[in-house]
């Protein structure tokens, strides 16, 4: 039985004075225990709002959630906002893109640390406090007793970001979402990042689930990948399938069209048209027909659905890229 | 610290030493003035010629001013036209009044504008929130010492709930100690004089505290919207913390921050409100002071230590909410 | 290659940290660049690398005097840049522009695109072919001629870096600095404004100095490219020989660090792990700048800043005092306690003013 | 605290109780010779004597420490009779002596700061030791009871200006033991010394009680060796409320017993909800100057037609206070010397244009000045008199441009130094009951207020008048002049006599109101 | 390679990128003011503003009479302690001289606007002009303004406004508005610098820098403008700020001095006061007026700095 299973969630954000905007449109995936799973994408394709709708932290107003979002057992969805709360942080880590902004600039680290062992193992102010120094002294922090009394502002943006990660393992809960965790971070910091990350899951088994928009975070780091377009899976698959034979036009182009370190340099870069924004809310067909080379009639009129391929991918294209061509 | 404190106190005294050498000199520049004032109809020329001997200015502006700034300089600023006592003493009887007028109007802003404005926030856009933007915005909108008025005329008037002016009965036996009446009550265990200075302050404070509270009130309403919005109140609830313990450990104390600056700077507001209130309800603070200093008598050497005061105050007040700043705020301490 | 357009000689910016009692003194300095000398050749894509902070963009701007170096020689062209004065300098400005990161915020956001172009021709007294201009500089970077009309809060990210780039463009300069040009961009839309680079190099005969922090960005785009490190360049070599020989130890991580969108070769790959962060550029570590987080630095590093020499006849310079040494395997790397950073307090107790006390009223 | 609140109404007859009477302003110390103002007299008149004084509610003089005084016939030398077993506060006696020391203290004060804040001194008695001007020029004791004062010369202001409260008699013990000639400058002001701050000491009805100031109340405790009437109540509080509405909001609220200066505005409704409204009789004036500096001025015709100009009867029906009444000369009718067959200048528009059109002073522009941030008592409100008058003449053809000026910032100075004003508006509370003191003040020599320094013959003829030692013959004189001021000098047109009031509530007995605004409270009580 | 598209299809698609994308010149001001239409409380604000102002510029054809006529009907009746009420012609009855009160009340809008509106803008401009300076030119000329306006800034407003109208040798209408106005001067001047130096900063200065841009044209077309939006929201909250003040001053007998102009702080605070008990309108009439004013200002400004405010766009 997977440990989180998405089905068919879909967030619409309504503001009186605007058109309702879909962002995320009946996304489904899994994730097994232990099993890292990837949501890959560009700015405004639904990740952020994916992970929230999951974790039930939506702004309460003006959003409409569909779909399930069971948890083992339990539809997270259908819990009362109060009963969520004894689920998040102690069976659901989540681990932000920001690192300063989400750490509370005036409450010192060892409280922030501390409080969600207070809430969710009963510990006294004292034990958490303790145990909260062996936890950043896990996460790889200097001299932790001393940054307990410290403020978020004092950590550089590696240690901000160890600190968050820190927080959402204190439980060790069975699942952590992680949104964006390295991409306010400079790369050498990514990669510590990255490592801390991978040692952290591997160790306790936690499952991952990682957002980003970098397809090289998750080629190192990912189990399964599902590639987010204009709030829907376009394409799922195990990575290494993914990187070798991406069959979504999309998939394809955006691998590339990055440059790559381990290739030669080529003249030219293959470039997507247009871009993600020109299509939200794109209302009929498939979302990235305005910008797919591989565009035929049946792209556009009826909905495309996600048919799974093999090995529990999926992938929603009428015009997929043939297996040879790519590679 | 200590740095930023003495780089404020710098500044004060220069900018005061700049404030005090323009005043004298437009002052002087002014027809009336002290000779005018100091003399009522019946004075004969002759008076006036003496008098204006005996004041020093037949003198050059310049011998005067050098007096005049050593006299400031040694604390001296001189004697009140109107009353001919020191001016310290003048000011030094009328501070305690507005300071107890401007505590308990900051402390009714405070303790009324937090929860409310914290409130609304919560209940953003529904009646609740709706009632106090109105409220906050009439309160805003409203001159204050026709405020002052109706109050005074529909409470103290037909009902007799609140006395209609001053400090304290007239004739109760008040023993004069720290010049804080509610305090000085209760100092020397006199009871009913502190509740009778207190049943006094009631509809001043109430008055002179409208437009700190309509501003507290929104300031904290905005504030914490924007607190609500902060990426680490998301953390909060993704920890899974209770709700009274987000909105205690993580809103409030960060939802403050904004508000204690405006407390710093509604202490000029509550200063001009405060001549306003005063005048309406006779209370001897520096308001009315300010105005007695003018209307009429031009008492300038009072009007110019009030100047200086008022500056004075505003500036240390705004150093004492900075330094209470850096305690809410770790950011800020670290320097 | 082919003759120089850009030399810099031992370029310094540094900005005053300031604090008094009454008036203003300076207490310290950010050296943001410390002594950085470097040569781009005419038609030639200079890129320079190097993490967050580590004073790129303060390079970039210096060139271009938009912050005032504190010393060192700016030749553009064979001019002293740095001798022009006012006027002159204003004039000169048409041969030599800029593309920013943000391409939302280096745009004003009142200004139609038609005025956002024309102002600059205005500037230098072009603009009585303005439309013909504008007509071929928005060909050139792939815009409809309806965009004039628009305001940037109309165009998509990827439209509005074009608009930048037009508005550089437009003047007919031949060095564009490029400050991270794509890194505000989605991956998507990055290839797009990287091909027009190149593109508009190859038909214009541009010289670039680009400045990113993406090393296959920058390797894509760049024939010599520049690391820095807290203010000074570190390595210097050509695109593929930097990537296939990195010397400097900083060089090595920073290549180790780029994730590669390929599981084979992230499964496969060693890494090197930098411990700790960047050192305040207020108050540098002594002697070698990087040797706080080298695994190989050694006593010498600490006492002896290293110059940026040229290692071997490839042209390839380096910074440091045993390049060759860990380059033949003779140095063995050794554990390295990170130091503490504390990136909030540059120049440690500089002093310096509480927030300011009014919200609405802006000071300082 | 032990709370008086409760007997301010004084309920027991065996005790007198408390006397809370609200006052407008603050007075300025206790000495009485360095006061000019009411405010500082009312508390200063409680605690001391006058050697003569006013028959209550009157302006006629009676005895007051003096029993009797006589003049002689030169009109120099006054010989006063001394009331016998006067005690001052301090327990020193009133004799002769005393007397005489308080004379000579005034002639010879030392120091330019001392003597420039005698003002009434100056006015009165011409100058000090030393000055040619001077009109003192010796007090003799001839016994206990019986003080000689001499002059250099005769003034009409006599025996009327022993009266003013300036001039009242202090223990010279107390003035000696506390220093009271000390005036010291500071800064644009002065200090005083401790006998005029806390220790005054007189012979009058109350004794000091205190002065706080943070409250603004002064204490007037009863002076149970009083040689007259003693005060009826044991107590009495001034306190010190400036503004006018305030003042009737506590004596509605019962905090207060009386008010002095009700609004205009409030006089009814407060007796129609049985406050007792006490209508002083009028002795003051308010008049509408002219500056004779301005040429057109100078034609009496121009004047006569700004008096016809002005509807006087409308502004003391719509803007006088209770009891007003139009003024046709500068004196009330109860001074000795008021005419009864003066010119009088009916409200008549017609008449003005056609005497302004004999002048050749159609279209005229004058700069009308008047005083802001202020009101006395025969003008409460003077940007609203400024306003009727100013538009009665606009009717008459006069243009009229305004010139509001603060009364100490600008007003006094521009108008009676610099004169720079073709018309304003002033007046005049009498201090006794003498026809110099209005017209001789205000007439009596050349001043910048009115332009014309050589109105000898003005000049003259008051000056005549105030000489005159034979009273009969004074009032004759006095009559003529104020004949001769409505109808060929003209120098002002006087508008309204405008009592100021006093209010109280209906349990305070006794309280006389004086025309000269010197009420003595020894004859108030406070009944249940 | 790709299967072969029909031209009805990207037609359709042409169609639909067409729609997704807006139509094009929308200016950011033009997005404000859309935005602005939409919000009811700059609708109340806006809609209370205009009835105002136009009561103001047409005072003369709405108003019965003359304001400053004194009528005999009213004065007959009028007496120290009675104001005459509504009477024929006179639908508000009598002022305490015997002017039309309606009359006034409505030309009181227009003098009203006119002390806020003056008050406001001379503040704004020495404001402006100042805060410009230091923001163009920086350095000791800012150093200097900059300390000049703590001074101002270190007194209260209405304490400076007391104190610029008692050491003012001759007190006029204009005594009061330059005093409100120079209260006004040293927040303008503040407010601009700030931002001026936040845009000097700005990469969209640093882009005009690099084209060689004129100095002068940096400061007018880029920092000016961009700075300016913050100005016009606080000056639209001054407006009420402005006429509180001056009826505060005329309160304390401080005000305009003469009492023939029909402004509604000063008909508040000296007749309303004076005469609340014998005839309580003169004072609830202008302070309603006052109040509804200010209430219009306050929610225009507050709504305008909403639609400004970037975070609100789209
Ligand atoms: N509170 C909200 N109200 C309205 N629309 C929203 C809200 N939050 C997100 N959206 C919209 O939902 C879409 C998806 O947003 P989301 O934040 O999930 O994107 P993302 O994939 O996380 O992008 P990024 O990489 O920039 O973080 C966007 O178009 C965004 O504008
Ligand atoms: N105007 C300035 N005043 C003071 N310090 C500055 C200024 N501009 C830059 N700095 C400092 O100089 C250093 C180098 O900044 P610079 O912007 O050049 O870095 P960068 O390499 O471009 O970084 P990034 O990748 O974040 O853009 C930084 O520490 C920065 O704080
Ligand atoms: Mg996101
Ligand atoms: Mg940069």
């Amino acid at each position: 039985m997977p440990l989180l299973d998405v089905r068919d969630l879909s967030v619409t954000f309504e503001r009186r004075g605007t058109r309702p905007v879909r962002a995320v449109d009946g996304v489904s995936f899994t994730v097994e225990p232990g099993q890292t799973v990837g949501l890959v994408g560009e700015s405004g394709c639904g990740k952020s709002v994916t992970s929230l709708a999951i974790m039930g932290l939506l702004p309460r107003r003006g959003n409409k959630v569909t779909g399930e979002v069971r948890f083992e057992d339990t539809d997270l969805l259908t819990l009362r906002p109060k009963d969520l709360r004894d689920w998040r942080g102690r069976d659901i880590g989540m681990i932000f893109q920001d690192p300063l902004s989400s750490l509370n600039p005036v409450i010192p680290l060892g409280v922030q640390v501390a409080e969600v062992l207070e809430r969710h193992q009963g510990r006294t102010r004292q034990a958490a406090l303790r145990e909260a120094r062996e936890l950043l002294d896990a996460v790889g922090i200097p001299d932790p007793a001393r940054r307990l009394k410290e403020f978020p502002h004092q950590l550089s943006g590696g240690m901000r970001q160890r600190a968050l990660i820190a927080i959402a393992l204190a439980c060790k809960p069975r699942l952590l979402i992680a949104d964006e965790p390295t991409t306010a971070l400079d790369v050498t910091i990514q990669a510590q990042i990255l490592t801390l990350l991978k040692e952290l899951v591997d160790d306790s088994g936690t499952a991952l689930v990682m957002i980003t928009h970098d397809l090289g975070v998750v080629a190192g780091l990912c189990d399964t990948v599902n590639v987010l377009y204009a709030g829907k899976v376009v394409e799922r698959a195990y990575r290494h399938d993914l990187f070798a034979e991406p069959r979504h036009p999309y998939t394809h182009g955006l691998l590339q069209s990055v440059p790559r370190l381990d290739v030669d340099r080529g003249e030219r870069l293959h470039q997507i048209r247009g871009s993600v924004s020109d299509n939200i809310p794109w209302p009929e067909g498939c979302a990235f027909a305005p910008r797919c080379d591989r565009l035929v009639d049946d792209c556009i009129g009826e909905t495309v659905p996600l048919e799974p391929t093999f090995r529990g991918g999926a992938l929603r294209c009428t015009n997929p890229v043939p297996k040879e061509v790519a590679v | 610290m200590l740095r930023v404190i003495s780089r404020r106190l710098v500044q004060l005294v220069v900018t005061l030493l700049a404030l005090m050498t323009l005043v004298f000199f437009w002052l002087r520049s002014l027809p009336g003035g002290p000779v005018d004032a100091l003399l009522g109809e019946r004075a004969t020329p002759q008076t006036r010629e003496l008098l204006t001997r005996a004041l020093g200015y037949d003198q050059p502006i310049w011998v005067q001013y050098g007096r005049f700034l050593k006299n400031v300089v040694t604390g001296n600023f001189g004697n009140s036209i109107r009353t001919g006592e020191p001016v310290t003493e003048v000011i030094s009887r009328a501070f305690p009044a507005t300071v107890e007028l401007a505590v308990a109007a900051i402390i009714i802003a405070i303790g009324l504008g937090v929860p409310l404005g914290y409130l609304a926030a919560r209940h953003r856009g529904r009646l609740l929130d709706n009632a106090t933007i109105i409220v906050t915005l009439v309160g805003i909108s409203i001159p204050i010492f026709f405020l002052g008025y109706l109050l005074k005329d529909w409470l103290t008037q037909g009902l007799h709930l609140f006395p209609p002016s001053g400090r304290i009965s007239t004739g109760m036996d008040n023993t004069d100690v720290t010049g804080f009446f509610v305090l000085d009550g209760l100092l020397t265990r006199e009871l009913d004089a502190s509740a009778d200075a207190l049943w006094h302050l009631v509809l001043p404070a109430v008055t002179l505290a409208t437009i700190p509270l309509a501003i507290i009130i929104r300031i904290t309403r905005a504030s914490v919207l924007d607190v609500l919005d902060e990426d680490y109140i998301r953390t909060a609830d993704a920890k899974g913390l209770r709700n009274p313990t987000i909105r205690k450990r993580h809103v409030l104390r960060n939802a403050l921050l904004p508000v204690v600056t405006i407390i710093g700077l509604q202490t000029g507001a509550l200063l001009a409100g405060a001549v306003l209130t005063e005048k309406v309800y006779n209370w001897g603070g520096l308001g009315t002071l300010i105005t007695d200093s003018i209307g009429g008598s031009r008492d300038y050497p009072v009007l110019q230590a009030l100047i200086l005061l008022a500056a004075a105050v505003f500036v240390v007040v705004n150093l004492l909410v900075d330094l209470s700043y850096a305690v809410i705020d770790p950011r800020v301490r670290v320097r | 290659m082919s003759d120089a357009l850009v030399e810099i000689d031992d370029l310094k910016v540094h900005f005053p940290i300031k604090s008094g009692l009454l008036f203003d003194r300076t207490v310290g300095h950010v050296y943001a660049v410390d002594g950085v000398s470097l040569t781009i050749a005419k038609g030639e894509t200079y890129g320079l690398v190097g993490e967050s902070g580590c004073g790129k963009s303060t390079l970039g701007r210096g060139l271009l005097r938009l912050v005032e170096p504190t010393s060192g020689s700016i030749k553009f062209d064979g001019t002293d840049v740095r001798a022009l004065a006012g006027e002159k300098m204003r004039q000169f400005r048409r041969r030599m522009q800029m593309v920013f990161q943000d391409p939302m915020s280096s745009l004003d956001p009142r200004q139609s695109v038609q005025s956002l172009l024309v102002e600059g021709l205005k500037a230098h007294g072009l603009h009585a072919d303005a439309p013909t201009r504008l007509k071929s500089t928005l060909d050139a970077v792939g815009l409809p001629a309806s965009a004039l009309s628009k305001y940037p809060h109309e165009f998509s990210g990827g439209q509005r870096q074009r608009i930048g780039i037009a508005r550089a463009l437009v003047l007919g300069p031949e060095l564009i600095v490029a400050d991270e040009p794509v890194s505000a961009l989605d991956v998507s839309i990055q290839a797009q404004v990287v091909n027009l680079l190149g593109d508009l190099q190859d038909s214009l005969g541009l010289t670039y100095l680009v400045i990113a922090h993406d090393l296959a960005v920058i390797r894509h785009i760049s024939d010599i490219i520049g690391v820095m490190y807290l203010g000074a360049l570190v390595e210097e070599a050509s695109a593929d020989q930097l990537y296939s020989r990195p010397l400097h130890p900083y060089t090595r991580a920073l290549l180790s660090a780029v994730p590669i969108p390929d599981p084979r070769v992230e499964d496969r790959r060693e890494r090197m792990l930098l411990a700790g962060d960047l050192p305040s550029p207020a108050n540098p570590p002594s002697g070698c700048r990087f040797r706080t987080r080298c695994p190989w630095s050694q006593l010498r590093c600490a006492s002896e800043r290293p110059a940026l020499r040229v290692f071997d006849d490839s042209g390839q310079r380096v910074a440091c005092h045993f390049a060759a040494e860990i380059l033949s395997g003779k140095l063995r790397p050794h554990e390295v306690r990170a130091e503490l950073v504390r990136p909030d307090s540059p120049g440690a107790d500089a002093g310096g003013e509480l927030i300011p006390t009014q919200p609405d009223l802006p000071t300082q | 605290a032990e709370s008086d609140r409760d007997n301010g109404g004084g309920e027991g007859s065996a005790s007198g109780g408390t006397f809370i009477f609200a006052g407008a302003g603050d007075p300025k110390n206790f000495d009485p010779i360095f006061n000019d103002d009411g405010e500082s007299f009312r508390p200063i008149r409680q605690m001391y004597d006058t050697l003569i004084t006013h028959k209550p509610g009157t302006a006629e003089l009676t005895g007051g420490l003096a029993e009797s005084w006589e003049n002689d016939a030169s009109g120099k030398v006054w010989t006063f009779k001394l009331r016998q077993g006067v005690k001052f506060h301090d327990g020193s006696p009133l004799d002769a002596a005393a007397v005489c020391a308080n004379f000579d203290r005034w002639f010879n004060m030392k120091g330019e700061a001392a003597q420039s804040q005698m003002i009434y001194y100056q006015d009165v008695f011409g100058g000090f030791a030393g000055s040619k001007d001077a009109v003192y020029d010796n007090c003799k004791a001839q016994d206990a009871s019986t003080a000689v004062v001499t002059m250099t010369r005769y003034k009409g202001a006599f025996p009327g200006a022993f009266t003013l409260t300036a001039f009242s008699i202090a223990s010279p013990t107390a003035m000696k033991q506390y220093d009271s000639d000390t005036v010291t400058q500071n800064g644009d002001s002065f200090s005083y010394s401790a006998f005029a701050n806390e220790h005054p000491t007189g012979t009058g009805a109350f004794t000091f009680g205190g002065w706080n100031k943070a409250t603004g109340e002064i204490t007037l405790n009863k002076n149970a060796d009083y040689w007259g009437d003693k005060a009826k109540v044991d107590k009495m509080i001034i306190k010190i409320i400036k503004d006018e509405n305030t003042r009737k909001q506590e004596l509605r609220a019962g905090t207060v017993q009386a008010i002095d200066y009700p609004a205009p505005a409030d006089r009814k409704a407060l007796a129609d909800e049985g406050y007792k409204v006490l209508d002083r009789p009028a002795f003051n004036i308010l008049y509408l100057g002219i500056n004779q500096k301005n040429p057109k001025l100078k034609d009496l015709r121009v004047r006569q037609a700004i008096a016809y100009a002005l509807n006087r009867a409308q502004l003391v029906q719509t803007k006088g206070p209770g009891g007003a009444a139009v003024a046709d000369e500068f004196l009330p009718n109860t001074v000795l010397g008021y005419a009864q067959d003066v010119q009088k200048y009916e409200y008549n528009v017609d008449k003005a244009k056609q005497l302004l059109s004999e002048a050749g002073a159609t279209g005229l522009t004058l700069n009308f000045y008047y005083p802001t941030e202020v009101t006395r008592p025969y003008m409460p409100n003077p940007q609203e008199i400024f306003t009727v008058l100013a538009n009665d003449l606009q009717a008459a053809g006069i243009k009229v441009n305004g010139v509001p000026r603060p009364w100490n910032g600008g007003f006094k100075d521009d108008v009676q130094q610099f004169g720079k004003q073709d018309l304003h508006i002033l007046g005049w509370t009498g201090d006794y009951n003498d026809p110099g003191n209005f017209v001789g003040t205000f007439f009596g020599r050349g001043k910048v207020e009115f332009g014309d320094q050589a109105m000898t013959e003005m000049f003259d003829a008051i000056g005549k008048a105030d000489a005159t030692v034979d009273q009969a013959a004074k009032k004759t004189a006095f009559e003529q002049v104020n004949r001769d001021l409505a109808a060929k000098w003209l120098p002002a047109v006087p508008i309204w006599h405008a009592p100021p009031a006093l209010a109280t509530t209906k349990n305070v007995e006794g309280l006389v109101p004086s025309p000269l605004t010197a009420e003595e409270f020894n004859t108030v009580s406070v009944t249940k | 390679m790709t299967r072969a598209l029909s031209d009805h299809k990207r037609r359709r698609i042409d169609e639909l990128i067409a729609r997704t994308s807006e139509p094009g010149g929308v200016s950011l001001l033009r997005d404000a003011g859309r935005r602005l239409l939409r919000n009811p409380t700059a609708i109340v604000g806006g809609t209370i503003i205009l009835l105002f102002l136009v009561i103001a510029i047409f005072a003369p054809l709405v108003a019965p009479h003359d304001p400053i006529q004194r009528f005999p009907e009213l004065t007959q009746k009028l007496t120290v302690d009675s104001i005459p009420g509504a009477t024929a012609g006179h639908p508000l009855g009598s002022d305490p001289l015997g002017r039309d009160f309606a009359s006034r009340m409505i030309f009181g809008a227009r003098q009203t606007l006119f002390v806020g509106v003056l008050a406001t803008l001379i503040g704004l401009l020495i404001g402006v002009l100042l805060g410009a300076l230091a923001g163009a030119i920086g350095g000791w000329v800012d150093n200097l303004l900059m300390r000049l306006t703590d001074v101002m800034l270190a007194l209260p407003s209405l304490l400076l406004a007391i104190t610029l109208v008692a050491l003012a040798s001759r007190s006029t209408q204009w005594t009061v508005i330059i005093a409100v106005a120079i209260v006004n001067v040293p927040i303008f001047a503040r407010l601009l610098r700030g931002s001026m130096l936040a845009q000097r900063e700005s990469d969209h200065v640093l882009a005009a820098r690099a084209l060689g841009v004129k100095r002068r044209d940096i400061v007018l077309r880029h920092m000016l403008p961009n700075s300016l939006t913050a100005v016009i929201v606080q000056a639209t909250l001054t407006f009420a700020v402005a006429i509180l003040d001056a009826a505060a001053l005329s309160f304390l007998g401080l005000g305009d001095p003469d009492i023939n102009r029909a402004e509604w702080g000063l008909m508040l605070g000296v007749d309303g006061v004076r005469y609340f008990e014998v005839r309580p309108e003169l004072a609830y009439f202008p302070a309603l007026a006052i109040i509804l004013v200010a209430l219009g200002f306050t929610l225009l400004g507050e709504s305008i700095r909403e639609a400004l405010d970037p975070k609100n766009r789209r």
